[in-house]
Parts: C-alpha cells; sequence; structure tokens
C-alpha cells in the first residue's frame, strides 16, 4: 500500500478526518487532522493495516490551540504518515496511544511535561524531564519564566 | 645455594651478637628471642610497606603503558616514582567518614582485620634459607589460614557500611574467595604430596640442586589453577566482583574514605605481594637460583621471581574483561576443582607408579 | 565431549591471543602528551579567544556595528558605538567580551563584515574569578 | 526526580520474600552519565528496572525558540555531544528543507564524510565505554587513542574539537584544508589495522562472550512496539537504516551494507556498530574519491527566515534515528523545534529489556544501547 491509498481508507472509515492544509508542510509528509476522539481508534486501525511504528510524537503550541503530532511509519511499505490532533487551549486531552505503541510512552510523558497535554489512559503520567514540584509548562507560549539568582 | 653474600649473613651475624650480648648480660634466651623477632618484624613491615607503595606505582605504570599511556609521571621526578607516596600522604590527611546509619565499631575494625592478617602470612615466606619469621612445620597452611580471614574482614565492611552496593560486594566476595579457596590448597596439596611436608623451606629444598626441576615444570597444571586461584584470592580483574568498579562502584570498600581505605587498598597489593611469593617460593624454586648464579643473594632472586608473577597478574587484569557472578562460580566448582582433582589424581599415580 | 575441551582450549587461546595485543602496547610508545611540557599542534584555524585587529597604521578597523553582539547565541559580547565627530565614523568605546560565557562557536567571527574579528590559538584561559573572564578593549585589541 | 517518582513500595519476590531496592544513579560509574536506574532486586536478579531522566535537561527546545537559525546549529552541538556533526546535520538539513535550498554537491560530500566519521568516532567511544562495562580496562584507552586523529581531522577543519558547529544552513563554513583527504587515507588504512588487534582483544575474548552472548535479548516485536531505531534494530533482525531506506543527502550515491544480525542481544549490538563502523570507513573512502572542487555554500541569506510551514526531517544518526520537528513562523528564530532523540526512545526498552538479569548484567545493556544523557534529556 502506498501513501495515497492509505489516505482514502482512512477517509472512507473515518469521516471527519480532513487533511491538514498542505501549504505549510515541507517535507513531503502526507498529514491528516483528526478529531481528537477519534484518534486512538485511528492510531489502532493504521497500526493493524501496516503503519505499526511510531517514528515520533510531540507537541505544538499555536497560542490559539495546541497541536500532538504522530509520525507513523510502516517499515515493509516505507510509507510514513502525519497525524496531527487539534486540541483546545482550556483543556489539551487526546488519548493515550501507549497501548498501542510502547514506545509512546515517554513521549507522551514528555509532551504532558513540557507542554501539559493530558493523555488519558497512560499507565504512567508524571513529569518525566523535568522535577516533580515544577510549575508550569515550559514550552507554552505563554509560560513565563520567574527570574531567579543566576539572571 | 644460598649466596654468602645474602642478606641471611647479615641476618645471623646480628643474631649470634644480640644472643651475645645477652647472654654477656646474663638474661635468659627468651629475651634475645623476642629482640630478634621483634626487629625481624619491625624489617618485615617495612619492607611490605616499602614494596606495597612500590607495588602500587608499579601496577599503575604497567597499566598506563599497556594502554599506551604514560601513567604518573611528575610527583618525585622521575616517572613519578613518589605518586604513591604522596597519595597515601593524601590518604592520610583525608576525611574519616563513618556513615550515620553505620555499625559504627565494625566499620572501624573491618580494615585493621582485613589488614593484620596479610601481613601475618608473611611470617613463614622464607626469603632466604634462615632469614625468616620462624619456620613452622605447617607453613604452607598457616598462609592459607591467614588468608581466609581477609573474607571475613571483607563482608564486615560491606554489612557494616549499610549500602546496598558495599553489601552486594560483601555477599559477593565471600561467595568467591570461599569457592576459590578450595582449587588454591588442592593445587597445592599436589605439591605437598612430592615434598612430603608442609614447609616452604622444604618445598624449596625440593626444587633446588642436581636433577630437581621447578614444580613449574613438573606440575604444569597445579601452577595453572593456583595462578587463577590466587587471582581470585586477591580480587583482581576478571574475578574482581566484590569490587567491581562499573557494577559496585567499589564494592565493599565504597562507604571507605581516608586512611581506613588506604588500609583495604594496602591489603588489597599486600595479598598480591603475597600470592605471588607464594608462588614463586612453592612453583618457582624461592630463594634458590642455578649454580652459576650463586652470585646474587637469594632474596634478590626471590624477588626477581615474585615480581615476574606479580607482573602476570597485572598483565592478566589489564587485558581481560570481568566475569559476572553466576559464571564466576561456575568456573570455579565445575572446571577449577575438577581439573585440582585431576591434577592430584595424576600426581598420585605418577608418585605410586613411577616413583618419582 | 571433545567439542567441549575444544571450546576450553578456542577459549584459552583466545585469552592468551588478548594478552598478546596488550604486551605489545606495553612495548609500544605511549601516545600520551605530557600537556604543560609538551603541546599537541594546534590547528591554524583553532577557534580560541577572539582579538580585534587593527590596520596597518594601528587604528582599530571595528565600527561598532553589533552584528557579532546580534547574532552571538549567549550574548556574550557587548559594545558601546559613538560617532568620531573628527572623521564622521562609527568607533566602539567600549568592546567587552565574557569569556565565562562564550562558548567559541566562531558565529561572530564568520558575521564580521570588517573581519576584523578573528580567533587565535589561544585556549588556556585562567583565572581567579570570574571577573577574570570579562576581557576589554585593553586585552582584546592587537596593535 | 524526587524520591516518590519511582514507587519504592516493597515488592515481594515469587517466595513471598522481601526484595532489595537498589538506587543506581545518578552519581554511578556506568550509567553513562546522570542516569537513574531504581532497580528491584531479589538478591542479585532485577525483578522490576524503571530508569529515571531528566537530571541533565537544559530546556534544548525551549532554548531553540529564542536562538537564530545558525545559533540553533551551534546549540545542536549540545544535544548529543559524542557526535556533534550528525546533529548538526540533522539540523541543517531541517533548516534548508524549509528554506527550499540545497547544499551543493561539494559541501554535501563534506557533510557525509563528516557524519560519517562522526559515526566512527561514536562507535569507537562505543567499544570503550561497553568494554569498560563489562571491565575490559585497556579498551577503554584503545578506543579514546582511535579517536583521536579523528578528533584531530575534525579540529583542522571546524577549529573545534567537540563541538564543531561546522554545518551551515546551505552549506558547511570552512573548505577541507589542503592536507584533509590525504590525512583521512592514512587515517583509514591506520583504523582497518587496529580493528584487527580489537578483534582479538575485545570481540574473540571467550570471557567478553560469555558476559554479552545471550544477555538482553530484544525481540523483532519489541523493537517495533518500542519504536528503537538504529544498530539496536538491526542487531535485532531488521534491516532499517534511514540512509538507505529513506535516503537523505547524497547517501543514494554510495555503496554501502547495511549489516543486519539476528541475535538482538548485547553482543550482537555490539558486533554490529563494529560492522558498521568498517561500512563508515568504506562511505569515508568513496566520498573522498567523489569530492570534487567547487561551491561549498548555497546562496542563502544572511538572515535565515524560512516561510512558514514544518518539516519532519530524519537523519541516522549513530544512536538512532535523529530527527527534527520544525515549525516556522516566518520569523528568525524557529517557531517550535522538536528533537526525535535515539537514545532518548531506545532508552524506554531498557523498562523490559532488564526484567530477570542481574546486576552485572544491567551494566552490559544499558552499556549496548549507547545512550548519552545529553540527548536523553537534552
Amino acid at each position: 500500500m502506498d501513501a495515497q491509498q492509505y489516505l482514502t481508507n482512512i477517509k472512507a472509515k473515518f469521516p471527519d478526518v480532513t487533511d491538514a492544509p498542505a501549504e505549510k508542510i515541507k517535507d513531503g509528509i502526507p498529514a491528516l487532522l483528526c478529531p481528537a476522539a477519534s484518534l486512538f481508534e485511528i492510531v489502532k486501525y493504521l497500526k493493524e493495516e501496516g503503519l505499526n511504528y511510531l517514528l515520533n510524537l510531540c507537541a505544538t503550541d499555536y497560542k490559539e490551540y495546541f497541536e500532538v503530532i504522530y509520525h507513523l511509519h510502516s517499515l515493509e511499505n516505507k510509507v510514513k504518515l502525519t497525524l496531527k490532533v487539534k486540541l483546545g487551549k482550556e483543556k489539551p486531552e487526546v488519548s493515550s496511544v501507549t497501548p498501542l505503541h510502547a514506545g509512546a510512552d515517554w513521549q507522551e510523558r514528555e509532551a504532558f511535561d513540557l507542554l501539559g497535554i493530558n493523555f488519558p489512559g497512560h499507565p504512567n503520567l508524571k513529569r518525566i524531564l523535568l522535577p516533580e514540584d515544577w510549575e508550569g509548562h515550559p514550552l507554552r507560549k505563554d509560560y513565563d519564566r520567574k527570574p531567579d539568582q543566576y539572571d | 645455594m644460598s649466596s654468602q653474600y645474602g642478606l641471611e649473613t647479615l641476618w645471623l651475624w646480628l643474631i649470634n651478637l644480640i644472643e651475645k650480648f645477652i647472654t654477656w648480660l646474663g638474661l635468659p634466651y627468651i629475651f634475645s628471642y623476642t629482640i630478634e623477632k621483634i626487629i625481624f618484624g619491625v624489617a618485615l613491615l617495612a619492607f611490605i610497606s616499602v614494596s606495597v607503595l612500590y607495588l602500587i606505582w608499579l601496577e599503575r605504570k604497567v597499566s598506563a603503558h599497556m594502554q599506551s599511556r604514560l601513567g604518573p609521571m611528575h610527583v618525585g621526578g622521575w616517572r613519578g616514582w613518589a605518586q604513591t607516596i604522596a597519595d597515601m600522604v593524601k590518604l592520610l590527611f583525608k576525611e574519616d567518614i563513618i556513615p550515620a546509619k553505620a555499625d559504627k565499631w565494625v566499620h572501624r575494625i573491618a580494615p585493621i582485620v582485613v589488614f593484620v592478617p596479610s601481613l601475618m602470612a608473611f611470617l613463614v615466606i622464607p626469603f632466604e634459607k634462615n632469614l625468616l619469621g620462624q619456620d613452622l612445620n605447617a607453613g604452607i597452611l598457616l598462609i592459607f589460614a591467614f588468608s581466609s580471614i581477609a573474607v571475613l574482614a571483607i563482608i564486615m565492611g560491606g554489612w557494616a557500611s549499610n549500602n546496598k552496593y558495599t553489601l552486594l560486594g560483601g555477599i559477593r566476595s565471600a561467595a568467591q574467595m570461599i569457592s576459590y579457596e578450595i582449587p588454591l590448597v588442592l593445587s597445592i596439596l599436589s605439591i605437598v604430596m612430592v615434598v612430603g611436608s608442609l614447609k616452604l623451606n622444604d618445598m624449596v629444598a625440593a626444587q633446588s640442586g642436581d636433577g630437581k626441576f621447578w614444580f613449574v615444570f613438573t606440575q604444569p597444571l597445579a601452577f595453572i589453577l593456583y595462578l587463577i586461584a590466587a587471582t581470585a584470592e586477591t580480587n583482581r580483574t576478571p574475578f574482581d566482583i566484590p569490587e567491581a568498579e562499573s557494577e559496585l562502584v567499589s564494592g565493599y570498600n565504597t562507604e571507605y574514605s581516608g586512611l581506613k581505605y588506604g588500609f583495604y587498598m594496602l591489603s588489597e597489593f599486600t595479598n598480591m605481594l603475597i600470592v605471588s611469593m607464594i608462588a614463586a617460593t612453592v612453583f618457582l624454586g624461592g630463594w634458590s637460583a642455578p649454580s652459576w648464579l650463586s652470585m646474587v643473594p637469594g632474596f634478590v632472586i626471590l624477588m626477581v621471581k615474585t615480581y615476574f608473577i606479580v607482573f602476570i597478574l597485572m598483565w592478566i587484569r589489564w587485558t581481560f574483561p570481568r566475569l559476572r557472578v553466576d559464571r564466576l562460580m561456575d568456573f570455579g566448582w565445575k572446571i577449577l576443582i575438577p581439573l585440582a582433582f585431576l591434577n592430584i589424581f595424576i600426581i598420585g599415580l605418577r608418585m605410586v607408579v613411577f616413583k618419582w | 565431549m571433545v567439542n567441549y575441551i575444544k571450546k576450553i582450549i578456542k577459549g584459552a587461546w583466545s585469552l592468551i591471543a588478548g594478552m598478546g595485543v596488550t604486551l605489545k602496547y606495553y612495548f609500544t610508545k605511549p601516545v600520551t602528551v605530557q600537556y604543560p611540557y609538551e603541546r599537541r599542534e594546534i590547528a591554524p584555524v583553532w577557534r580560541g579567544t577572539l582579538r580585534q585587529l587593527c590596520d596597518v597604521s594601528g587604528t582599530e578597523i571595528c565600527d561598532g556595528c553589533q552584528i557579532c553582539a546580534r547574532i552571538c547565541p549567549v550574548q556574550c559580547i557587548t559594545m558601546e558605538a559613538y560617532k568620531d565627530p573628527a572623521d564622521n565614523k562609527r568607533k566602539t568605546s567600549s568592546y567587552i567580551v565574557d569569556f565565562g560565557r562564550c562558548m567559541f562557536c566562531g558565529l561572530c567571527v564568520e558575521s564580521c563584515p570588517k573581519k576584523c574579528l578573528v580567533h587565535t590559538t589561544e585556549y588556556e584561559l585562567v583565572s581567579y574569578d570570574r571577573t577574570g573572564m570579562v576581557l576589554g578593549k585593553d586585552k582584546l585589541v592587537r596593535k | 526526580m524526587t524520591e516518590n517518582q519511582i514507587n519504592t513500595t516493597k515488592i515481594l519476590d515469587k517466595d513471598g520474600f522481601e526484595t532489595m531496592y537498589l538506587n543506581m544513579g545518578p552519581q554511578h560509574p556506568s550509567t553513562h552519565g546522570v542516569l537513574r536506574l531504581g532497580l528491584v532486586l531479589d538478591g542479585e536478579v532485577i525483578l522490576k528496572a524503571e530508569p529515571d531522566i531528566g537530571y541533565l535537561h537544559r530546556g534544548m527546545e525551549k532554548l531553540a525558540e529564542k536562538r537564530t537559525y545558525q545559533a540553533n546549529i551551534a546549540m545542536s552541538d549540545r544535544y548529543d555531544y559524542v557526535c556533534s556533526m550528525n546533529n548538526n546535520f540533522a539540523v541543517a538539513l531541517a533548516v534548508e528543507k524549509l528554506l527550499g535550498v540545497e547544499a551543493p554537491k561539494r559541501a554535501q560530500y563534506i557533510r557525509i564524510i563528516m557524519a560519517e566519521l562522526n559515526r566512527v568516532v561514536n562507535h569507537m567511544l562505543f567499544f570503550g565505554f561497553f568494554a569498560m562495562d563489562v571491565g575490559a580496562t585497556t579498551a577503554l584507552m584503545f578506543g579514546f587513542r582511535e579517536r583521536e586523529p579523528v578528533i584531530e581531522l575534525f579540529e583542522s577543519v571546524s577549529g573545534a574539537r567537540l563541538t564543531y558547529n561546522y554545518f551551515r544552513v546551505g552549506g558547511v563554513s570552512r573548505d577541507l584544508p589542503s592536507d584533509f583527504v590525504e590525512k583521512t587515507k592514512v587515517f583509514i588504512k591506520f583504523m582497518r589495522a587496529k580493528l584487527k588487534d580489537y578483534d582479538t582483544l575485545v570481540t574473540d575474548n571467550v570471557i567478553f562472550r560469555d558476559r554479552t552472548v545471550g544477555i538482553g535479548k530484544i525481540s523483532k516485536e519489541d523493537c517495533l512496539a518500542y519504536s528503537l531505531s538504529g544498530p539496536i534494530v538491526r542487531a535485532s533482525g531488521i534491516k532499517y537504516d534511514i540512509r538507505k531506506d529513506d535516503t537523505y543527502s547524497l547517501y543514494n550515491e554510495f555503496d554501502f551494507e547495511v549489516p543486519v544480525l539476528q541475535g538482538g542481544d548485547c553482543f550482537d549490538r555490539y558486533m554490529l556498530r563494529m560492522l558498521e563502523l568498517r561500512e563508515s570507513l568504506k562511505i569515508v573512502e568513496q566520498a573522498l574519491e567523489k569530492l570534487e572542487p567547487g561551491e561549498i555554500m548555497a546562496k542563502v541569506p544572511k538572515v535565515i527566515k524560512p516561510p512558514a510551514g514544518e518539516a519532519y526531517v530524519r537523519t541516522e544518526s549513530p544512536k538512532g534515528e535523529l530527527s527534527l520537528y520544525l515549525v516556522s513562523d516566518g520569523s528568525a528564530n524557529p517557531y517550535r523545534l522538536h528533537l526525535r532523540a535515539p537514545a532518548f526512545i531506545n532508552l524506554q526498552i531498557l523498562q523490559k529489556a532488564l526484567a530477570g538479569f542481574k546486576v552485572a548484567d544491567v551494566i552490559a545493556i544499558l552499556g549496548s544501547i549507547d545512550i548519552v544523557l545529553g540527548e536523553v534529556d537534552r
């Protein structure tokens, strides 16, 4: 299966999936915009269909909304696919894919730690890089660092 | 055989002098005996300290050169000869830390318990025919008896520090040293069978003279077994699991500092010296030398042989990786001990059948 | 049984061969450089401490354009520029580099439009306190 | 980070006895930096392992948002400080992709030479540290000794010994010195000769094999599930190398093998890196042949302001897949820079791979994964 086929299959199966705006994507990897509610099902479906390798999971703060980005890969077909999930500013929450891809464990924890995105379903969601008692999520654009003794 | 220029001559002359002096004073023989032993003990202690300091420096130099490095080069001028002295002085001034939850008295005593027995073992080693602390008729047995006390000290240190790494190190060393004691003794046993005595001087005598060979040639298997078991006894790589640096930080002596740590380090090298000396005495003919070397003092000859063994031990250490703890046990019980028994069997058979 | 003995002999041989390697290096020349007494050759492009060059007449070339200060990732360069009324050129009244912060990335040197900021091959930066690492114009400008 | 991050409640072993909780690191000689491992031990056998990271967290991704693209390349030296060139490569490629420029051919070849030489450096250090972890101290020094000539080559090119900051957006910062090709050829010859010594000293050593063969097996399924990459996957029997599968720069022009081993244990991971090292030497050799005089910088503006957009750029660093997710909003600083650090993701397998092995094996397994804490914590 090539990338185009995957795209059509997903769109057939999950009608609320749309193409991400193409003019911003410079790396040539097809990107899809998924609703947060059906993300887990989509990733599960794609895993069964051969996209069984989670390349990367990260999140970005776009000021008005958060975006969680999943890069999936198939080692056999050499197909890459980007899934994007837009999350509201108030309560960013998307179900964890750790039960499907064990490698998402720490990446989700990192996103939780640095951007404050909640992943319900994660077995061990707590801060990973920063100390437990750290306040705020540094990679958010509105994060305000208090000057300390070194400034 | 032993040279007339040896230290032995000097020692006998000194004894003679003391005895004459005591009899002139009209005191009983026990006084001269005591004075003799005290002088010998002090001289021995000085010799051991100096050679251990030298050994540490040597170890660093040998390892450095094997790794294309230079090792210590600065302290003392020539090739950094005073490096260990400087290190020891530094250790003396270090703060002596006892962990808060340690078993304080055991923690204090352990370095002494590890150091003293390793010194005691030197008492029966003949540096020259008459130059030894006491020519006991159970000489070799005494050495092994003392060297097994070191296990106790290591467990004491490991337990008293109240640290999980030291505890693991202590337990490992108990398992290791007890199981390697057996092949160590068994490998010497075949020599004892041939010699018919536990006296080290008798063993030397059995190897020197015309038509007699060093035991390393007549019983090579015993020598190899001894060397392997001795490496394990002294906790050196590839058998250094009690202090496995990359796993247990520093093993049983992790929590020691200052002079106490210095004692552990010194005893480690004293142990190395003693196993090398035993190897030189039992397998390489000790202080005896071929007749064309009769000019050389026996003491020097023993030292040359000892340092040859020391070099081999260092060479092994800086070449091999470390065995894992369960494989180490496997190796000890499944390979070394059967081989030691095989060796005894072969030697026994040889003695009975060939009368040799 | 034969295989077992073969394995033991092979293993023993591998150990002896390994010891051969260490013995070989025991007798080859060490590669250590005894640092304070011997120094290895430094590449001419070495990114060491910074220097400001002057032209042949001994006047500073730097015109205080601030590019190096702006490109510096760690903001270790600060300067003050003024307009000299004599020849109507911009000049620096102070030029300070904090080598305690500098990470010697070389971006300032690359970006210098006048090519008057250069690296030296010097790498020994020792001082008793942090202020000793802050070098001003008196140290940086090479006449 | 804090004590309660690792669950220290008592876990009983299978016979119902109390277990021991061993806190390995962050100050430990062989956790390769400030990694902390919480081990639940039954005697010497590990029942449960939980890595705890973050002691070296420097907020690289946050810092990146406040730096220009040029400065980000300088920063990338610090991600994985063992192979700075590969990090430079990833950042430079990502920014070029956003800008839509391509480096001139000569620059690309130079980049490949540097990246592969850095792979040699990394694997040389791996050789040393791994042998050190299993107890062979001499190999460590040998590894460092052979690293030195490459470092000197890098120094002659970039002017620094560790943080090279050599790549630029659209090329490389300096052309090669005149004697570089000669010196590199000498080095390749020298390195090949030394590799024989290494094999006798370490690879063939029966104790070393005893310590590593069959230890820390990672199955193919685990490799996929845990998103592992780099030598670990290839040692488990998956032929997956981004240089071949998702080729970037000019790697498709080179003729090299992707070594694959089937065992998936520590020894295979070690062996694979040794084989890869030889392939890297091959690539360098070919690249030196292909090197032609020419431009080393493409036309890029002085102040780099890529148009708004995003790119996910993958490269094969010595430790695995080093990828960059770069978002630009049209300003001089990246809007978001996410680093897919190979060591960070590979380290996750430790939770699974350690169970059932001994304390001594922890070090071997950890060593064979080949992590650099600078990259794990960023």
